[in-house]
């Protein structure tokens, strides 16, 4: 499930700064997304913090300008992916580097606590019959292949530093086309063959449903996309940090992307799957 | 879809409140705002246009380019301005209504007996009145068959807005649903937007019966029948 | 305004101009997509309309589906086809044909059942067959609503092709789609505005079809 | 009084639709203005309620120069009337009378008693009060027309064309009304046709248009049938203007002979010998209450047995009867015409026979016709 | 000859439209179906055609059964005509009137050799041709509309009110000219009206038809205005149709005296001595050609200047005048009674004076007609 109305209050706007009482838990509109927000929200609850949320909300454009309005409070982010949207210039790098460099440029006000070891980078991927085929297993394997090879991904992916152009740059790799599609049709689509190479997302339980290889980062393009919360740093007391710093150490790639797999394939509602590993992990 | 059933109704009652509730409402709201905007601007565009009718050619070729524009370039083009407002959805939707509504509203009082103005004009009624009191009601079938185009093309043109975050029940086919392969929302998705729209229209008729009681038991067919006029005909873009 | 002079220089730019992502590439694709789409939907709602016209018989069926398909949310049918059939032209013909069917349907319908029973009643007592009405009198005296529902479909259907740039095929819609991924709005705009320009000659076209299709006698009747 | 001076009427693409019109309309009467379609009729009439403004020229209605008045008030004190009755369709029938007392800040409920009277007045059952206008028929429609003109009791009545859409028996009828209402109200109307009969038994008097917009004749109904003032008149006025015109001679001027008239019961021999001593070929038998039986021929009479009455001879029918108050020559020359003894007999209100006209006095009556110039003082209508 | 046998159509929701109706429509004539609203006329006319079926009995066209016949072709071989034309507005002029031949197969030369010379039977300008239906008149539309039924030859022609939505003077020019086409064409004619003015002046027979769908009367039309079969139909026929019933007899039976038409030069005093001789008060002027001047009166023509001619008396104007030929005795009876004399004028079809009618003369003729039960062979038409 999601949150509610999404704007009911909006026009008022309590632009000032932090909303009064409740701890606001957003999500974009991707369902990993949502399950965090899930996720953070039943945990603080469980803190006995009070929780508002305002899940499915649209792309980064929209919703980051809302946490920087206060309208938002707490959101599960990505702290490359924050870091790019910041400055399309920067330098990706390890997890400590990037949160470095990401402290430096967040605006007043706002914050990011502990990054989680759970990853959702950006990958490149291939069908396990085309990796035996050519042989493929690191991106550079790509070399002699890649202007046979067709490469789908979200449209944005053509004009990256993390995407097309970084492939070229560093890897000097140069595909036969560029397909772009929207996020969720890219898995169907390199399974049915439209295109041999796709960009997925390291957690999207596609990749295990259809065996698919995901081609290692040998030079480290992609940078780190660990799973962490930014936050308001005036809304939150020390009980909220601690609560959202004990999921981001529990939280792994391979939880987050079995819980992916709950949500996405086996069609689960997002608060259960959230509230199922909470307890497991004797969270709440 | 791995074989799974189309229907999983289990999760249609799971979700039954929220989301399905919710963003029925928030559709609902998300089309109702257009209209009333539409029939704001319609109303007085479509009479100055019967009165000065050289007006009409340059109006009806503009409300006509409004409505070529594909509504994502407009959501789109609309957010960095609007954000993440209802507004992105309800300006864009607003304006398609006018290619339906203006030519309803001119076609209506275009339709207004040359006799039944006259004797408006030669019993001393101004301008204004006559417009309000005689024009205007004698419009309103026509008028109303417009609204009832209008509103089921923006019901069926609110889930559009989903691309930008805001669509009401086009959330429910496209984050609940279409991003997650997941072939439930989707068809509860199409079928409320489908409900919504009949019961809508219904309620016009409903409403338009009770505004226009002098119309009933005239033709019963030509009302059972949206009018159309021009290039007003529903659909999404 | 300068978002105006973005757009041209976006226009402009030599490399918009050739390739498979060009402009010309990327319009003539919307054009066959557009033109495909609009095909098939008149050749499912032209006969369905005269025949139920003609016959005064399964009119208010076709009418109240051609109700239930203008309610239907483009974007859902489309995902669904998705989900069902893969990417690709299927469901944008499915989403584009669901749109276009109740314009042309409609239109028809009415233009048949609105010719002057008089005239109707001329034609029978002359000795034409059913045939011979629907196609001698009854035909050409509903073509300017006809052509009044094909324009009003193929607009709609224009404007609305852009949705195929979401399950991965080409068109105007790309521009459109790829220019808000990437942030790149004088690519929003200026897709829109070619969409815009498609719209604008699909209005001319259908005015040359009615100057040469439609009986001078027959100009005065409903239509622009 | 509405006084025309002068007034041409120029429309913006060069029309020239009325051209120089003086005219004086009389109070109390009514004035039909009749011609072909197109010579300025409508347009002359619009003028009076300032629905179209005179290029040039002046129009007074009792001296007061109607440019002088305020538009929408002037016309709330004109009622107006025209072709398809202009109602609102989207009121009732009350509500639709009751528009020019609303407009004028009556109470909603004066203005509804007084529409309901109206009703009345033009013959509408009370029951129709809540209908709305395509639930009635054309007359009824027409009817709500003058009824609506009439309700803020104007002086001054204007009618376009009213009767022309309804079908020419109710039509007969709306005139009849009409004749009847202006007896009481005497109001002054302008009442606008292209029909030469309804303009002849609708008008005090009546201005002819011509293409042009200029007036060919303007003058009572009766001379207008007699002399028409050049060919254009004479044409439209139509052939038959004759016979029409016999229809302003009173029949009652008529010599009647009662002398031929016996009760049913009369023995033949008796009723011979009367045929015999006044020369008549023809008795007219009637019974007990004055009602005419038939006629009897006096030569059958002569051979009828022995005993018989003239009542069981008159079995050739008594043809047509003409009312002697109210009919006029025109009605006493059809009955005449359609009686097999070709003798019209003449009947009081109650259709008691008043006597036989002989033909001699009738062809008389209808030869004087062409010669006498004006008829009687109080002629009675068509 | 068209049969109507014992034929009743009961429409699906149970409504009667024709009751058992039995007639014979005579070959190369013309029969008029005449009655109120809904009493069937056009069930009727339409089940000859087929286009409507009849629920019982039997229609024969010269003895064959319609039902016998493929609609389709048994329609195109009777020309039908509807009130508004019913013409295709997407077809000129020329391709509406040729629609028959070519369904009939001929090749569209032939066809619209034929519709251009239709066009001028029905008197339409060979220029208009090319135009589209709505670019017409209503009389040009009807004109159009009977080229089209004419088309294919066909021997039955079907008009159903064809001239009702024209107005009055072009519905005359129109009747005057299916009356002339008719005199050549000889078709067997079946025309619906509810004006029972039309049906006299065009049905060679009437058939009345009332409500309920059954036939109240089927005569002459002379006859049916003489005699009425009952109440109804002489209500329905109107007022009047005494008068009107003068139509049928013509006014060439009237004994004409020239002994008081001179010369307009005749000297006063001669003219006085010849009225004074035939005991006649007014004399009628003629020119040179034999054409009337005036009437003078005998009275005058004593007092009158010596020297002075009848001509310089002769100011009264002749009033109206009758064709002796073609007129007929209604003509003869208007014209004396527009007279200033009294006495109607006769003249030839070139104008020239044939003679005077007396009064006396024409008084008898009058009362004559509704002794006369049937009027002479060749009566001429209204
Ligand atoms: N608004 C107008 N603009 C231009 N010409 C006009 C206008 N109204 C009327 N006319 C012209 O003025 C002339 C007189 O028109 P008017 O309506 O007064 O005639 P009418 O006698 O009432 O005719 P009808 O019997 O057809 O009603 C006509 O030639 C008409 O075409
Ligand atoms: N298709 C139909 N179904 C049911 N009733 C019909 C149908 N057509 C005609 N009628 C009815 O049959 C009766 C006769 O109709 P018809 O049209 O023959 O009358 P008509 O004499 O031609 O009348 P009008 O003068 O109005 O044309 C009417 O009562 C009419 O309502
Ligand atoms: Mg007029
Ligand atoms: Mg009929």
């Amino acid at each position: 499930g999601g949150g509610s109305d999404p704007y009911a209050e909006e026009e008022g706007g309590s632009a000032s700064g932090a909303p009064s009482g409740a701890v606001v838990v957003g999500s974009a509109d991707f369902p990993e997304s949502t399950l965090l927000g899930n996720i953070y929200a039943q945990a603080l609850e469980a803190e006995g913090v009070t929780v508002e949320t305002r899940f499915n909300i649209g792309s980064r454009e929209v919703y980051y300008d809302q946490i920087e309005a206060g309208n938002l409070t707490v959101f599960p982010e990505y702290n490359g992916a924050i870091l790019f949207h910041l400055d399309p210039d920067a330098e990706s790098a390890d997890t400590e580097a990037t949160n470095t460099a990401l402290r430096e440029r967040l605006p007043e006000g706002l914050e990011i606590l502990d990054s989680s070891p759970a990853q959702n980078k950006d990958s490149l991927t291939v069908t396990r019959e085309t990796a035996e085929r050519e042989n493929l297993r690191t991106i550079s394997d790509l070399d002699a292949v890649a202007g046979d090879l067709v490469l789908g991904g979200p449209p944005e992916f053509e004009t990256r530093t993390q995407g097309v152009v970084g492939l070229r740059e560093e890897y000097g790799l140069e595909f036969a086309d560029f397909r772009s599609l929207d996020v969720s049709l890219v898995p169907q689509a390199l399974s049915d063959g439209d295109v041999q190479i796709a960009n997925l997302f390291t957690t999207d339980p596609a990749i295990a449903t259809n065996d698919f290889v995901v081609l290692e980062d040998d030079r480290d393009l992609f940078g780190s996309q660990n799973v962490t919360p930014l936050v308001r740093g005036d809304a939150l007391d020390d009980t909220a940090r601690a609560a959202l710093n004990a999921v981001s150490a529990e939280l792994t790639t391979e939880t987050l992307t079995e819980l992916n797999r709950r949500v996405s394939v086996d069609h689960e509602d997002p608060d259960a799957v959230a509230a199922d590993w909470l307890a497991s992990v004797g969270l709440a | 879809m791995n074989g799974a059933p189309l229907i999983d109704w289990d999760w249609i009652t799971r979700n039954l409140d929220d989301p399905i509730g919710t963003r029925l409402l928030e559709h609902l709201y998300l089309s109702f705002a257009p209209l009333l905007l539409g029939l704001l601007l319609a109303l007085p565009l479509g009479i100055a246009c019967a009165r000065w009718r050289p007006l009409y050619p340059p109006v009806f070729t503009g409300v006509n380019v409004l409505y070529a524009i594909p509504s994502i370039a407009l959501f789109f083009l609309l957010l960095p301005y609007t954000g993440f407002s209802a507004w992105t959805a309800i300006i864009p939707l607003g304006l398609y209504t006018l290619a339906i509504l203006v030519p309803n509203v001119v076609s209506g009082l275009a339709q207004v007996p040359d006799h039944v103005r006259q004797a408006a004009v030669a019993m001393g009624f101004g301008p204004l009145r006559r417009l309000i009191q005689v024009e205007l009601p004698v419009a309103l079938p026509v008028i109303v068959a417009g609204l009832r185009i209008a509103a089921v093309a923006t019901i069926s043109m609110v889930s559009v807005a989903s691309l930008v975050g805001i669509g009401g029940l086009g959330q429910l086919i496209l984050t609940e649903g279409f991003r997650r392969q997941f072939p439930t929302p989707i068809v509860v998705g199409i079928v409320l937007s489908v409900a919504l729209a009949f019961v809508v229209d219904g309620l016009l008729v409903l409403a338009q019966r009770a505004l226009t009681p002098w119309t009933r038991d005239r033709d019963p067919v030509a009302r059972a029948r949206p009018r159309t006029v021009g290039a007003a005909k529903g659909g999404n873009a | 305004m300068n978002v105006l002079l973005w757009v041209t220089d976006w226009l402009s730019a030599p490399e918009q101009w050739s390739g498979t992502a060009g402009i010309p590439a990327r319009f003539a694709e919307h054009l066959g997509y557009s033109g495909l789409a609009l095909l098939l939907s008149a050749l499912i709602a032209v006969p369905i309309g005269l025949l139920t016209g003609h016959t005064g018989r399964g009119g208010f069926l076709a009418a109240s589906l051609a109700n239930v398909a203008r309610a239907l949310p483009t974007i859902g049918v489309l995902m669904l086809v998705v989900l069902a059939a893969g990417i690709g032209l299927v469901p944008v013909m499915a989403a584009l044909v669901a749109l276009a069917v109740p314009p042309i349907l409609v239109n028809t319908y009415e233009g048949v059942r609105g010719v002057d029973p008089q005239v109707r009643d001329a034609a029978r007592g002359m000795g034409m067959r059913g045939r011979e009405v629907l196609l001698r009198v009854e035909l050409p005296v509903a073509l300017p609503l006809i052509l009044v529902g094909l324009r009003t479909a193929a607009i709609q259907v224009v404007s609305t092709a852009t949705i195929a740039a979401y399950v991965g095929i080409g068109g105007l819609g790309r521009f459109i789609v790829d220019g808000q991924a990437r942030r790149q709005f004088e690519m929003v705009a200026g897709g829109a505005l070619l969409v815009v320009v498609m719209a604008l000659l699909v209005a001319a076209l259908f005015y040359l079809l009615r100057r040469f299709l439609v009986a001078p006698g027959l100009r005065r009747s409903p239509g622009s | 009084m509405i006084t025309f001076e002068g007034v041409t009427k120029r429309y913006p693409d060069g029309t020239v639709a009325v051209d120089e019109l003086s005219l004086e309309l009389p109070t109390g009467q009514t004035t039909v203005f009749v011609g072909p379609s197109g010579s300025g009729k409508t347009t002359s009439l619009r003028m009076i309620n300032r629905m179209v403004e005179p290029t040039s020229g002046r129009i007074a209605i009792d001296g007061q120069d109607v440019r002088d008045r305020d538009p929408a008030v002037l016309r709330r004190s004109i009622g107006y009337v025209i072709q398809q009755a202009g109602l609102f369709p989207h009121r009732t029938v009350l509500d639709n009378i009751a528009t020019v007392p609303l407009l004028l800040g009556w109470t909603r409920r004066r203005a509804r008693d007084r529409a309901r009277e109206l009703m009345e007045v033009v013959g509408l059952a009370p029951e129709q009060a809540k209908r709305y206008p395509h639930q009635l028929s054309g007359g009824q429609q027409q009817r709500v027309g003058v009824a609506r003109a009439l309700a803020a009791d104007p002086p001054v009545l204007l009618m376009d064309e009213p009767f022309s859409a309804v079908d020419p028996v109710v039509r007969t009828g709306l005139q009849d009304e009409l004749l009847r209402l202006q007896q009481e109200l005497r109001k002054t109307i302008v009442f606008v046709t292209h029909d030469i009969d309804e303009a002849v038994r609708i008008g005090d008097a009546v201005a002819v248009f011509r293409a042009g917009g200029t007036l060919a004749q303007f003058s009572t109904p009766e001379r207008l049938l007699a002399e028409p003032a050049d060919e254009f008149v004479e044409e439209f006025v139509g052939y038959d203007r004759g016979v029409r015109r016999l229809s302003f001679f009173p029949a009652s001027d008529l010599a009647l002979r009662g002398d031929t008239v016996l009760a049913a019961e009369t023995p033949s021999s008796e009723a011979s010998a009367i045929a015999r001593a006044q020369g008549e070929p023809w008795l007219l038998a009637v019974d007990a209450a004055h009602r005419p039986i038939g006629w009897a021929r006096a030569l059958d009479l002569d051979r009828a047995a022995p005993g018989s009455t003239l009542g069981d001879l008159a079995t050739v029918g008594y043809g047509h009867v003409f009312r002697v108050g109210t009919d006029s020559l025109r009605a006493a020359l059809d009955a005449a015409v359609l009686s097999p003894a070709g003798r019209a007999v003449g009947v009081d209100e109650d259709g008691k026979v008043v006597g036989v006209v002989a033909q001699a006095e009738l062809g008389d009556a209808l030869w004087a016709v062409g010669t006498d110039e004006t008829p009687p003082a109080g002629a009675v209508r068509p």
